[in-house]
């Protein structure tokens, strides 16, 4: 594999740290517990890994424990969605009411 | 052709991802951030579906279809519990990582196409995901209180952990040199799994969100190590975010904590338990009943609710909500106030009183509060301990010392809500229950509020009498 | 040129604006001038090419015109540093005299 | 070997950038932040001069010499010629992307490696780099008034510069289409010269700050583009910091005169001068000698200064650093009010006052300061006009309605200093110079607040006589 594809690897590595902690650092400190169901979710993202393995089929074993990782993979991505969103939706703007 | 729709979904994915968690900087746009995760998370799978070497779908279908099964009744578990799902997803991500690391080790090793830097990356990414794995479970288990939550040392616990470790890096450093030596590869799983385990033991159930938190980025790592091997930039970008966010959230609990993190992962943090509970027994705690607490509340003009993981544990946030109206009805000012590190993940009481309804324009934190605490008549404490335990301002001795606290001793009165003396997750005493201005209401936080709620509503207090 | 590497270029760019983005609008005002000739400076990293096309020497058109371009990237890259670093050298922390 | 050490160095020198632009955030670290910038540059050319590549340094040293050479006095300029200086190095900016952007046509012309992806990636860069280029003369020409700053508008411009702008991409298209056209690219770079000179004529003087952030993006576009070309991502992440930038700063600019980027471009803000200062002889202007200023000075207790570009080009900043001095002495409360767009660039007045060593602290923005402009007993407009003109609040008709302003006219008494009864920057007139409660002091700003300064410190004014 490539040099130059390697170091375009470890460039997006760079970036994508640097968004990384530009954004999370502006996350209302309000909603850091669905922040981290969010990233949970997002975390997920292995099943692109997962699916391709149990895709392949190159031979039982890889195609099982593959499917395995799809299951893992989109448990996480249904449960981390969900309650986030399940979370947020209870915080409302409103003034106390009298 | 489809390739390059690979491509670019891949690429408006990862776009939407960092978007997603930009939205998250505030309620108004913060659902908005999950419907642009959900985007971009369909976006990649579609992406990914499009993939020639797919033959079927066979396997992956009922997989999926089992993952939605099983992640929908995971997304519903009461608030309580969100801690232990949140370990448990980060075990099921490590798995995912590890095993696909696995299964492309086995491939290439089968199709001759192991270079050492795809086995240096694949040790990285099996190593962190597995670690990631049991440690997770481990933290689960101790937050469910399945494990004894004490932090378990033992003699040469440490040289144990670092002979392993090097044992490990041993195996990974052959993999990388000849990647075709293959028993090597079970070695490195083994270790990594049993790694997961040794490393959480020591750790007390007290640290467990900040070690979650860690967890959390190590699943990202594990996410950006795949990304390397799979030389997919998507998987690189969403396991940095990821590695970001739980970097800075575990910061922000050690400095809430006023604790390094060698301190939360060697530290062997809460075995003082038994011996600090001792002394809680000689001194006075003032007792009171709800309906004494009602009356104080009646005649406040100020006052400050401090929430802690009591309140959680007891569900009582809607009851809470119930004494809050009472009181704003009555034209006395209410306001929480909101320790960094109350409950058992950061921003856990902000959940749960806005599931309650509270407008969160009464929520204030710590450092907001504090100044005004003196000017406050009546504080009540809700299941809150180590938060409002003033041994961290005062004690050198404290596990907690230099932990900065809300300054409910500093408030007129203060009325403590728990169901007995027993020390709260740091496992120390706790001298605001002893103190002058203090009376304790001993019960479950749910009943006690509940009956306050009412006192307060049928007007029966000596303020309407 | 294949695929990967166009596309690992455009990964590159979408992060590289949310990061711009990101720091630039952290910027204070104070600190906007400065900001205009630092990027200026930095926009000179086209000296990179200019100093791949002189170096190369394929052939005296585009030796000379790289030559230029290499004259005129430095230029920037020391006019820029230099005068950002004497603006922001007026800049100091200190209460008001009397 | 050598390509890794390529590879790193512009690693670091990317990382390196971002950092440097982000210590800018604060006069504390900012420093630190060109420190950096230098660095991640130095790195970058110590990485090319690795490039196995390149022959001999014979062409190259020497030009860098020359561009040394060149570069040092233009980091000496006087700050109010900085806006010229920049558009100067956006030009220079521009000619390099362009240059470079031919060369790689020429050299893969002849090596037949033109694909037409890169044809499409020189196409934009060589379109970007002259179109800055010239774009950005005519911006400097303007700002130093070598070249009539009034917009320039002819019937039918738009359908020339549209009709132009068709070849141009049609030309692109060409290329793209069949790279070896070569005929073809001449065209492109002559419109594209062409283009950079029509887009900058029809808009005023008064706009050039916009429009150089604008090219600033521009310019940064280009890097991008020759990063496509050579396929190098350092490239790529600098060029889109400086887009960003750019793009950030024009925007500011825009909403700070309440205007758009198209009413910018196609506006041809600025040509009612004329007539609007028509209308201006008729009224009166209280006019007084700078000793009457002092008198007024001394016998208040707050005082405000609005300085503007008026202060720029008379270079008084350090003559107004005596009066903020002698005031403060006497124990009045002296502040500044910095209008977003007061100057010619963004920043402007806190550079020129920073030169003078006045405490940043002292200086407050737009938003902060008016709301406490009625408590203001004497407020010192110093050669700022457009920031200050109520016409903007009042006059819909005005080509300024809607720019936010200071409210200078909502002070006890008003100071205005300034040469002549000449409009400001956007060729209009302005009432507050009329006001019941303003005083004209007609002069050189310098020479003017020289003697107020004078006055002050002698203490020979009203008050101390
Ligand atoms: N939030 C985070 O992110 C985070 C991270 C790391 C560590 N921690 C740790 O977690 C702790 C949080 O402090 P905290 O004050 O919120 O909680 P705490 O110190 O654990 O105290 C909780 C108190 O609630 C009482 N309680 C439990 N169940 C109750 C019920 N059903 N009804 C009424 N009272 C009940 C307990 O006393 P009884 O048993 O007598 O009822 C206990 O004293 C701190 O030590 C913090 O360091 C938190
Ligand atoms: N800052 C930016 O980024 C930016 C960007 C875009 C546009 N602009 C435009 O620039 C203008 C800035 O407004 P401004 O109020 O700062 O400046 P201004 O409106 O241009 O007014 C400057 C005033 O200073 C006076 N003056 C000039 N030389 C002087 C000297 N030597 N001594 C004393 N007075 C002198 C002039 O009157 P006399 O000729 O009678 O002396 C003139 O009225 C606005 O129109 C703004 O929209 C600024």
């Amino acid at each position: 594999m490539d040099q130059d594809l390697i170091f375009s690897m470890l460039f997006a590595l760079m970036l994508a740290t640097f968004v990384g902690f530009a954004v999370i650092q502006n996350v209302s400190r309000l909603l850091h517990t669905p922040l981290m169901s969010l990233t949970n979710a997002i975390s997920a993202i292995a099943v692109v890994g997962s699916i391709l393995i149990a895709g392949e089929q190159k031979d039982t074993f890889t195609t099982i424990i593959g499917a395995i990782a799809v299951f893992a993979s989109v448990t996480n991505i249904v449960s981390g969605f969900l309650i986030t969103d399940r979370m947020l939706k209870m915080f409302r703007e409103k003034g106390p009411k009298s | 052709m489809n390739e390059i729709v690979t491509h670019l979904s891949y690429l408006a994915a990862a776009a939407l991802f960092i978007f997603s968690l930009r939205w998250l900087n505030r309620p108004a746009t913060a659902r908005r951030g999950v419907a642009a995760g959900v985007a971009g998370m369909s976006l990649a799978i579609f992406g990914t579906l499009l993939h020639p070497e797919i033959v079927n779908f066979n396997w992956i279908v009922p997989a999926a279809l089992l993952g939605i099964a099983v992640g929908y009744p995971l997304s519903r578990v009461p608030l309580t519990a969100v801690p232990q799902r949140t370990a448990i997803s980060h075990a099921f991500g490590g798995l995912a990582a590890g095993l696909v690391g696995t299964a492309k080790y086995v491939i290439w090793l089968n199709e001759g196409e192991l270079t050492s830097f795809r086995a240096g990356a694949i040790v990285v990414e099996v190593l962190l995901g597995f670690l990631t794995f049991t440690g997770s479970l481990m933290a689960a288990g101790k937050l469910q209180e399945i494990i004894p939550t004490r932090p378990i040392t033992y003699r040469g616990q440490n040289a144990v952990n670092l002979l392993l470790l090097a044992i490990a890096i041993g195996a990974g450093v052959g993999l990388i040199l000849d990647p075709t030596r293959a028993y090597l590869f079970p070695v490195v799983i083994a270790l990594s799994l049993t790694f997961g385990v040794l490393l959480i033991i020591p750790i007390g159930g007290a640290d467990m969100p900040t070690v979650i938190s860690l967890l959390n980025s190590y699943a990202g790592l594990a996410a950006v190590a795949m990304g390397f091997v799979l030389e997919n930039q998507l998987l690189i970008i969403a396991g940095a975010l990821d590695g970001a966010s739980g970097f800075i959230l575990s910061v922000i609990m050690c400095k809430a904590m006023n604790r390094s993190f060698t301190n939360v992962l060697f530290g062997a943090f809460g075995q003082v338990q038994a011996a600090a509970t001792g002394a809680a027994e000689e001194r006075v705690m003032k007792s009171a009943t709800a309906h004494d607490a009602a009356d104080y509340l009646a005649n406040a003009t100020r006052v400050v609710i401090v929430p802690g993981y009591g309140m959680a544990v007891a569900q009582a946030q809607h009851r809470v909500r119930e004494v809050y109206d009472a009181l704003t009805k009555r034209g006395i000012d209410v306001k929480f106030a909101i320790h960094p590190v109350a409950g058992r993940m950061p921003g856990h009481m902000n959940v749960l009183l806005a599931e309650a309804d509270i407008p969160y324009s009464s929520l204030l934190e710590m450092d907001e509060i504090n100044p005004d605490m003196p000017q406050c008549d009546v504080c009540v404490v809700v299941g809150a301990n180590d938060v409002v335990n003033p041994a961290a301002r005062t004690e050198k001795a404290s596990p907690i010392f230099g932990m900065p606290i809300i300054d409910a001793d500093k408030a007129r009165v203060v009325i403590a809500i728990k169901r007995s003396k027993n020390p709260g997750f740091a496992g120390i005493d706790n001298a605001l229950f002893y103190a002058e201005n203090t009376v304790m209401v001993f019960g479950d936080a749910k009943g006690v509020i509940a009956e306050i709620a009412t006192a307060l509503k049928d007007g029966e207090t000596a303020a309407a009498a």
